[in-house]
């Protein structure tokens, strides 16, 4: 095949791809907002805490993260615990 | 002096082609640049040690009864390897942002102009002596564009094996570059006054739509496009598994254990692609031109797209998360949170940049299944 | 025009079968019983989105060459999955209970007669149009009875691989609705003082019988019964791996990392057995009718040796613990603590309930031996 | 074969089938009293804890215990570090 | 009566043959060293009980199409699995002794001696009735030298699969023994005064310098003895991944997921080779004393070199830890470490033998790429 | 062949294997003296602290041990931290 009819080719892959891309993400922008109304109004969740809802920060979380985060709840708790026992065992004089 | 001659000749200095010690050049350059520059070093430390073990000479490392060879033959010939990755993509990734805010996928769907526009580049290279891609060829180049590693390795496993490591190397080297091959795009397409904008913060997303959105994208593609329904199938169900809250076992099988391994095993089968013969010709050069050009028109076109809806939401939207639009999770969007904040250092443009880039993950399969469906 | 035409035919859903669209609901239906009805979600969502994905048109997912049918090839063809599952299920089971009180493998044994009744009742379908099982295929229904899913899709793969998805979703889907279909029978055959019976502690299990525990059973397998060595011996050597306190490396192997990927692609796997063809038939119905029977006849066959027992010590045993020999570890022993409660608040059953229904893991995978022996 | 043959078939299995589940299972309690007799006999230990050691509760036990078990070092730690630096900011007075 | 007859003929214990049921105890008695006297149980267990597993009559488990047959094949005769577990090694050894004292590389070169005696030792045992060993066996069974057990499964699985059983349970049982075998002949050789030697502080090493030892290593191996390639470049790659410090997802995953799963699996497999007709013969027997000897001799080659280098140091190096050099890592380090506290007690040793030891696995891969490469 | 044979052929495997083994180790003796050397030169890295630079203790390290050994560090100099950081606030009245 020629250069010439190989680009032609190339640009009708150009456009009927992006045609695609673009028709796809389209119709996925109008499903998704179908379903998030579909779902405010037959099924509405009490909004979570705003922070953890919009589930921004970095969409890639690392999975050591989620053991971070349990450390962190569980450490602050203990925190918590020898804090209060340590005050039991020393009160102010 | 007979023995020591054979002796001699079994010794891999004797047998050592110049095509295989500059590979291993090469190989050790992934390696430095993956340790010292941290060039996805996830990957590019078992690629470049994998073209280091498979250059070896008589050790037949890469070859078919060899360990890399089996593990390419079982891993990536069948595309089992990018496919699981890409679940583990899914597990990983928090598609929040863009539930929050769909229209960011127009962004993630601009971005994908960067490959077709490298597809007739490629093509266009044919022109020059010493170029002749073919299609399926071009199409495999083009990928790099779509900024996604399994992505571009399941697409080239399946049209142009033959180009594997170097369209593999250069699509994980270009995202590493993407702190510096964007912002100055970025800088130049955009006004001062337009990356100072601030966007309105995202709207909560509930469990439920988390939960439908891997469904609905899959329905979507199983309608469509069904060739592009093995990447997206596998990036919707490691979602799913993430977001189902009551397979945690499988979720974390996904996140870690297969994905670590995978990613261990693909780098080094990839790594056995950088021969001499295939890798040290004139054609990989054209593949990192081309390449670059895929980034940079990429984030032209997102950024582009990013002005439009700019201008047709009345300033509402920052055009710099345009460019986060390619892909390359997460440091596309790391890169226009910093640009954004070159002008304003309060404006944090992180998550909201993060909607477009995970959108393009999926521009990029889906863009992925078209070449598939088209390129005969 | 004839581009358009093209395009339009490339689509999913100019292909799409209106038995794949029912199957794609089929496998929703599973996802969506998982999660929302947590319906043994480890297993059904990866079901579920297997049978999503392979009957989306035109991709061969589940094909020859896709992803998902190269699962199945490699791992239940060969049963290499199941036997795998059945090694984490040794390793994350402790016998304890049933060594302390060893006559509640009676009772585990006596729930396996749903497996043979449903045996004959699959057999006594052929009588009406429409079905006609074989034998081997009678015997791969029969074993939904076993109330174990591993058990049952081992011997179906190697009996009746035609029905596996129908037999693997109906065991799992009765296994998740044991809480629902037990308690009646549980009620109607025991009088409400047998159901008081408070039992003696267990005594404690020495660190040696725990070790020997699995090298005993293997021993008897061996001699007795061969066919029942694959099941058994992985069980065991699970359960030794545990047991031994040094190999907690191994250990942690079989109860982590190889159950969960196992389980995830072996679920993959089944799915794509969700086809339209094999599912949507009349068989189905007749599998899923014998299906609940089995489970069904199981617990009356327990409740009943149970009832024996009682008598036999004088009314040491509550006959409740019968219930769980049908094994769907550990929810049988859950519903027997729950209706020992409802009579008496202060009855803790759940320790005694477990011996039986450990037992009747063994005892079902006893029994698939035999009809792997049997069944010409 | 004719549906009765097959019923037959299917008696004739259900007799053998439930006939050598029985009898394994009854080998089995025998094998069982036999080694519990054999080892109290010849190697009896110490009886532990009797909560442990009815190992009764769940038999399927989850993974996540050992990380717990690894936690409770770091945690002393932390306990050791909160109450120092409790100490710190609360001074005798 | 015939139905029972039939019955009878398809149990296990009317077709046990003698063979199978000593194999069957060989197994249980690896079980028993490993889990009562802590051999190598990591290995020993998995071993014994693929041992008891194959050879349960009639259940072919061990068979072509068994699951620990598809094992075998998939991982052993492929070279996989010991492949793989030599790259968690590599992930789990701190090479910084070795580096900071690069001499002590002499120490592990010498105890590789055991080695090529025991191969002479192999041949000379052809001159007893009863014994013909090829040339081919006789390197396999003098591998069992190097101490080292994915070596030794890689070799002889390269060149004389059918003692691989032998070799394999020879090898590990003798790393079990290293505390009995080493001492004795660690005193004959040393004097009181050279046992007592306190060696001066090894020096801090950087961390440029253990990220380029990896490297270095391969680049001679390459250059100088390619057979040695596989075992030395995964023996690498896992170092440079742990060393690397950019893909700590990758080091765990060879640390853990990789090396727990293969182990397993890799002595189910080897366990397989445990059959009557392979094992119990006269020629398992030699290689049970070739091994020993084989310890021995090596032992004491290292010890003689450490003299040496103490002579040539004058007397800053102990000679006790030459005996470090057969590798068996970490026993052999921490049998150096015991005995020369036999004499000072305030003298650790542990840290200077660590060096020897882990050359001692270099210098095992080493000896089998030159068995590789010189036996024809 | 003849045993003597295979004799001849041993002693010629120990003496050329025994060889190589040798030459290679002692090639990486020197390489890996230049390599230290050349490092020294070009690229001084501050010594770490010694205890964790030599890197000695057992060369294998267990996985376990390794997550322990991290903690431990880690713990020691959370402790170390606290209880300086103790002393300095509370000086001895
Ligand atoms: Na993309
Ligand atoms: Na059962
Ligand atoms: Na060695």
């Amino acid at each position: 095949m020629p250069v010439s009819d190989m680009l032609l080719e190339g640009v009708r892959l150009m456009v009927i791809g992006m045609g695609i891309v673009f028709t796809f993400l389209l119709l996925l922008v109008a499903v998704l907002r179908l379903l998030s109304q579909a779902i405010q109004r037959w099924a509405p969740e009490p909004p979570p805490a705003p922070a953890a809802a919009t589930g921004a920060g970095p969409g890639l979380v690392q999975a050591q993260d989620g053991v971070k985060a349990e450390l962190t709840g569980e450490l602050l708790a203990v925190i918590a615990a020898a804090v209060s026992r340590y005050r039991r065992d020393h009160p102010p004089h | 002096m007979d023995e020591l001659l054979k002796l001699w000749q079994s010794m891999g200095i004797a047998n050592l082609e110049w095509g295989q010690a500059l590979m291993m050049g090469v190989g050790g350059l992934l390696i430095w640049l993956a340790i010292a520059r941290k060039f996805e070093p996830l990957l590019l430390v078992p690629i470049g040690f994998g073209a280091l073990l498979s250059n070896i000479p008589l050790a037949g490392i890469g070859g078919q009864d060899g360990l890399i060879g089996l593990i390419y033959s079982a891993g990536i010939e069948t595309g089992v390897f990018p496919l699981l990755i890409f679940m583990g993509v899914g597990a990983l990734t928090d598609f929040s942002a863009l539930i929050a805010r769909p229209s960011t996928l127009l962004l993630g769907a601009a971005a994908q102009f960067g490959i077709f526009a490298t597809l007739i580049g490629a093509l266009a290279l044919n022109a020059l002596p010493g170029f002749d891609f073919t299609l399926r060829e071009a199409a495999s180049i083009a990928i790099i564009g779509g900024a996604d590693g399994p992505t571009a390795i399941f697409l080239a496993s399946r049209l142009a094996p033959d180009l594997l490591g170097a369209i593999a190397v250069a699509a994980y080297s270009y995202m590493a570059l993407v702190p510096i091959i964007q912002p100055p795009i970025m800088r130049a397409l955009t006004t001062r006054e337009e990356r100072a904008v601030v966007m309105a913060q995202l709207r909560p997303v509930s469990r439920l739509e988390k939960l439908l959105f891997p469904l609905a994208v899959l329905a979507l593609c199983a309608l469509l496009l069904p060739s592009a329904a093995p990447l997206i199938g596998m990036l919707t169900l490691g979602n799913l598994l993430r977001e189902a809250g009551v397979v945690e076992r499988l979720s974390r099988a996904a996140q870690n254990e297969i994905i670590n391994v995978v990613t261990l095993l693909l780098g080094l089968a990839v790594g056995s692609k950088l021969s001499a013969d295939k890798f040290l010709t004139l054609e990989t050069l054209g593949i990192l031109v081309l390449g670059a050009l895929a980034f940079a028109i990429g984030t032209a076109a997102g950024v582009l797209m990013g002005k439009l809806m700019h201008r047709l939401t009345g300033g509402q939207v920052n055009p710099l998360i345009g460019a986060a639009g390619v892909s390359a999770v997460p440091m596309a969007a790391r890169v226009v949170n910093k640009v954004g904040q070159e002008v304003d250092h309060h404006n944090f443009l992180l998550m909201h940049a993060m909607g477009p880039n995970v959108a393009g993950v999926i521009g990029s399969a889906v863009a992925a299944g078209v070449l598939l469906a088209l390129v005969p």
